[in-house]
């Protein structure tokens, strides 16, 4: 076991595949010596040249409409947007041609990619920068979509992304990158759609993923002091869903909280929770209830930005709402 | 540049079994056979034909709405593009795609697309990747003057330049996008002038010349080879019929397509072919009576082919996930 | 009374408001002579000049963006997108500029535009030119979004989306386009925020807009012969929502079907299924049904764009399972 | 053209204003009194300072992310912009904005922009907007060198090329996009040569002299007022600072910000003010203080003013839609 940051898993991952298979390569927006905006590829334009550690100009759509082309003629490319706030700009790209080629074409293509889109709040960099937009890309059929808490699962969920024959969103949260955590010394895929169980408890389960994992769990030790027993499970991969895992925890606690850092109103848990309502209703003892950011952009102020989003204390109040 | 008479022969062929097999699918979209959009190339024939000539098998291109012209002359197989027209579980894409999806990853056709200027960019990924690669491949990029407004005709162009991406953009400058003249969709005449925008190459040719676009395009093609990067190659020309199937196209006058049919690029073909005597009208009717004959069998093909089961509907989402039926 | 299509009811709305305010102009690709890509416009060039009604470009981009400078500036703009597949090519102008200028401002700019958005499958168009894409846009908080299903709620509802200050999504079914129904002579504004009860019943509520709004009726009639009393609910405005006709409903019928035509995972009909199942939990007698589209690219041919789409058949046996 | 030296001085004074804010607001971030991203102007104030000494109150800009200089130069009040950055209650977006989106509608500044290129595209709509009303109003709209990448440059300078739109579009070309130098993310030199492409006059003037700013920027107004449409105009200048504060700025060499650093706007221009005697040193160290002062009067204003109720979170969104607070 050794110790690695959230970006060092990520890139360590990279790294790992780059090493092994030249068809692998990065490019996006600084990516280069500068080593990204959050640092997440330092070091690997001096391992790996210019040739394979790509600097782009600032064009979206054509990082995203290239790593199609490129997919498509025998690469993996693993290309970067600075924001997942830009995925905006790349968004045909991503939804209309990633997304659909494959099917489109009958089957006969493979687009091995991988998007990497950092997201989340908490920098204080206001309405354009700090979205969590994990529910558009998880509607597009063709497209899978993970988003590691830790660096283990970081590591481990890359080398499966970049190994998949399908477009792969692969979300990390800024506030995350620097958040140190235990490695297994030989780093191995993790396979998509299996969530994890990062605390057993019997009373409610809340399902999270990223950021909001550790708003979860320290939410669970505030309940732990008032007897109620929480199950925290981090989803891990959005798409495939771990069902199961869902099935089986609800089966025990019959009660559900959802936490994400998406705006509440059409983020990816509801999606979940209208799963939960459909298939496991008679599983239930009380609502589902969600927690996401409040319906707004994210403000700038910092003491407004700490309010929106979700809290400690927001995750506390929504189970005691269902106990 | 001296052209073998086989190979203007195979031009010829190219662009008459282009024209046939469109004709051919308008009279089916006419009686409802095939539905759906289609946009026909009947008039820009010898674009597709004259640039693709330049290529091998294992080149590439991406194609636009308005693609088969692109798929006939990159080699693709009129049975299936016409099964795929019909829908049918023999098609291209088994059925899934249509007329504005058909691709063919053996022959380097990288896919008819219905977001204009979305094969700009995928050009520019597949010359990223021969770059990479370091094969002698090039990819060309067709596409239409009022694609060269949107947002990936810029951007791909810059991203090709700056890396010298093995990459031809061949726009086919048929004057229209959809009902808008090109002067009221961009305050330039020749569109190979926004090469200067990316300090590449830009030429402009007549389109319905097929030595031109042959020739242009192969010098283009040589350049990329060269690793010396892209060039854009204007080809003007013109669409006979509406912007798809059912538009009678009243934003343009009687004159103006009579004067386009008087430089019908198939008809100067023939007169050259004849001319330099390198086909009698014997073997022009001869080649025709073949191709009418492939056409037809291909529909026939079509036609006798089953449509896909349902459950096919949920297959090739993902390589290995298989959607949930009803 | 007045017959109407849907397409001359939204046509008629525009001309109105033209009439009334020099403000309001449209633009879009092809809306001029060529009337639009299904003839919403036609006329209207002939009526108010080429300075009212603008043909432009093939740059989704700055037709948005041009709209958010246009109304920042003291403008009405209505911008159309000729398939609201494209909105992935002005996707940051709407998500980014026009949902977010007013908050970022500070509530200091207002941005009164439209824009229309065509959408629906059923025309053998496929993958890129027969979506459904209300969820992207009704999670952006800053748009509102309404969704009508004849030409009376599309004419009574453009004219509040031109009246309203904020940025209005506008979808309209291409299938729907040349449907005729019954028009008021006086075309009056319908707020935003209201659904309407389509047909009453009393065993099952059905919660569905645009085009399904008929299917679901077919379907109730079908079950009517099976003694099952639906009602059906076309939402009409997707946001604001209009949960007291939902609560209402369900606290009569207390099941519910939610029927669209978005591919079901990750649709907006998930957000208001996990509404429901959040705070209305303790009305439910069953599982809360959605009946999507398969989650799917859509098919190109006739006979699978056919079979992934929600069917009658598909409205009926999810209302049955929850008898 | 010649300036009245009133004119001249109060450029001068926006330029030293711009400055002395910039230097400001970095040593409040370097404590930690103002957070998030924060993009410095300093070395740049010649652009928006002669660009926008061509304006009038009611006339348009749009800004980027490097947003300061143009809000200043467009009469914007520094105690609203450093309240703002202090994500104060009393900011001019009570707040919400923060450094990159700082607006003034009732100045016609519409608003600093975080998305690279997002103003190019508003800058259209303002100048549709004001050539549909037929007033004698102007948008101009400041951008980076490497925004000129971007989709929107392309599609927003098309659009204004053919409708004749009255805006001008200034280049802020600082040599970089970030970490990348402008030879990497284009194949050009002068940006201007991008004009060429939508058949509108471009021109490259060196953007740390004011003068040269205010009468090409000056010229193109003109043509804009004329209804003779957009201008591109080019201003080679040069960030003294990091991208944003925190960047060390690793990717140039001393000796390239040194030579900048030599051709400092403000140098000289305070060279031009004594040897013209338009000002005298005495003169110029009272504008200095006075600057200085209201500077700390804004940092006051800001400091003591209160931060927003968090209620405040949920207003605005829409202007008659309240959302639910927790
Ligand atoms: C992004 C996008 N916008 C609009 C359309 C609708 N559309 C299809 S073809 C076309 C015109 C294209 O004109 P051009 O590029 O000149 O090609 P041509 O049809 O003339 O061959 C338009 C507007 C589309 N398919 N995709
Ligand atoms: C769409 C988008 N892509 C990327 C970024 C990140 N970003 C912010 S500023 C910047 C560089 C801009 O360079 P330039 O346009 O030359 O302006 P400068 O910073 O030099 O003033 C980048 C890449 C962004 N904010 N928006
Ligand atoms: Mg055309
Ligand atoms: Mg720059």
């Amino acid at each position: 076991m050794r110790k690695m940051t959230y970006a060092e898993g990520i890139r360590e991952a990279m790294r790992i595949r780059m090493q092994e298979d030249d068809s692998v390569l990065i490019f996006g927006e600084d990516v280069g010596q500068f080593g990204g905006c959050f640092g997440v590829t330092a070091g690997m334009f001096e391992e790996f040249s210019g040739e394979r550690i790509k600097d782009t100009p600032i064009s979206e759509g054509v990082i995203i409409g290239a790593a199609v082309g490129a997919a498509a003629t025998g690469l993996k490319p693993i290309a970067e947007l600075m924001f997942v706030d830009f995925t905006t700009v790349g968004m045909d790209q991503l939804a209309n041609q990633a997304a659909k080629m494959r099917y489109m074409f009958g089957g006969k293509i493979s687009l091995p990619m991988v998007v990497r889109l950092p997201g989340g709040a908490g920098t204080r960099a206001a309405a354009q920068h700090s979205q969590s937009l994990e529910s558009w890309l998880t509607h597009v059929p063709g497209l899978k979509a993970v988003y590691p808490s830790n660096a283990e699962d970081a590591a481990g969920l890359m080398l499966t992304a970049i190994d998949d024959d399908n477009p792969v969103i692969f979300y990390e949260h800024k506030v995350l990158y620097a958040m140190e955590s235990e490695v297994q010394d030989k780093i191995e895929p993790i396979p998509f759609g299996k969530a994890k169980v990062k605390r057993e408890g019997k009373d409610v389960t809340i399902i999270t993923y990223a950021k909001q994992v550790y708003d979860a769990l320290e939410a669970a030790k505030i309940l732990e002091a008032d007897g109620i027993d929480v199950e925290v499970i981090d989803l891990r991969s959005l798409y495939p869903l771990d069902k199961e895992a869902l099935e089986k925890s609800i089966k025990k606690t019959n009660k559900v909280v959802l936490v994400s850092e998406e705006v509440k109103r059409g983020g990816y848990i509801g999606e979940i929770a209208a799963m939960i309502a459909e298939e496991f209703f008679y599983e239930l003892d009380g609502p589902v209830v969600r927690v996401g950011t409040l319906n707004v952009p994210i403000p700038f102020s910092p003491v407004l930005e700490d309010y929106v989003l979700p809290r400690v204390e927001d995750i506390v109040k929504a189970v005691k709402k269902i106990m | 540049m001296k052209l073998e008479n086989e190979k203007i022969l195979e031009m010829y062929v190219n662009m008459v079994k282009i024209r046939k097999f469109e004709e051919e699918a308008m009279d089916l979209f006419a009686v409802g056979d095939i539905q759906g959009f289609v946009h026909l190339y009947i008039g820009e024939e010898a674009v597709a034909t004259g640039a693709c000539a330049n290529l091998n098998e294992d080149d590439y291109i991406t194609s636009t709405h308005r693609g088969h012209g692109h798929i006939v002359s990159k080699g693709g197989d009129i049975k299936l593009m016409m099964a795929e027209l019909y829908g049918k579980k023999t098609g291209y894409c088994k059925g899934k795609g249509g007329s504005m999806h058909i691709a063919d990853a053996t022959k380097g056709i990288l896919g008819a697309n219905g977001i204009v200027g979305a094969g700009h960019d995928i050009a520019a990924g597949a010359g990223l990747s021969i770059k990479y690669r370091k094969t002698n491949q090039v990819c060309i990029c067709f596409f239409g003057d009022a694609s060269t407004n949107q947002s990936t005709f810029h951007e791909a162009l810059n991203l090709s330049s700056i890396w010298k991406l093995p990459v031809v953009f061949v726009c086919e400058n048929n004057g229209y996008g959809i009902s808008l003249s090109q002067k009221n969709h961009q305050a330039i005449k020749d569109i190979s002038d926004r090469a200067v925008a990316y300090n590449i190459p830009g030429v402009t040719v007549d389109g319905n010349d097929v030595f031109a676009v042959y020739e242009a395009v192969g010098e283009a093609v040589n350049r990329a080879r060269k690793q010396q990067g892209p060039t854009l190659v204007e080809c003007k020309t013109y669409r006979y019929r509406g912007h798809f199937e059912g538009d009678p196209a009243l934003y343009r006058s009687k004159e103006e397509l009579e004067e386009w049919l008087e430089k019908d690029p198939i008809d100067r073909m023939e007169k050259y072919l004849l001319e330099n005597n390198i086909a009698s009208k014997d073997k022009i009717k001869e080649i025709s009576d073949r191709l009418d004959s492939e056409i037809q069998e291909a529909v026939s093909f079509a036609k006798e082919s089953p449509f896909p089961d349902v459950g096919a509907s949920v297959e090739d989402v993902y390589s290995d996930i298989v959607e949930e039926v009803k």
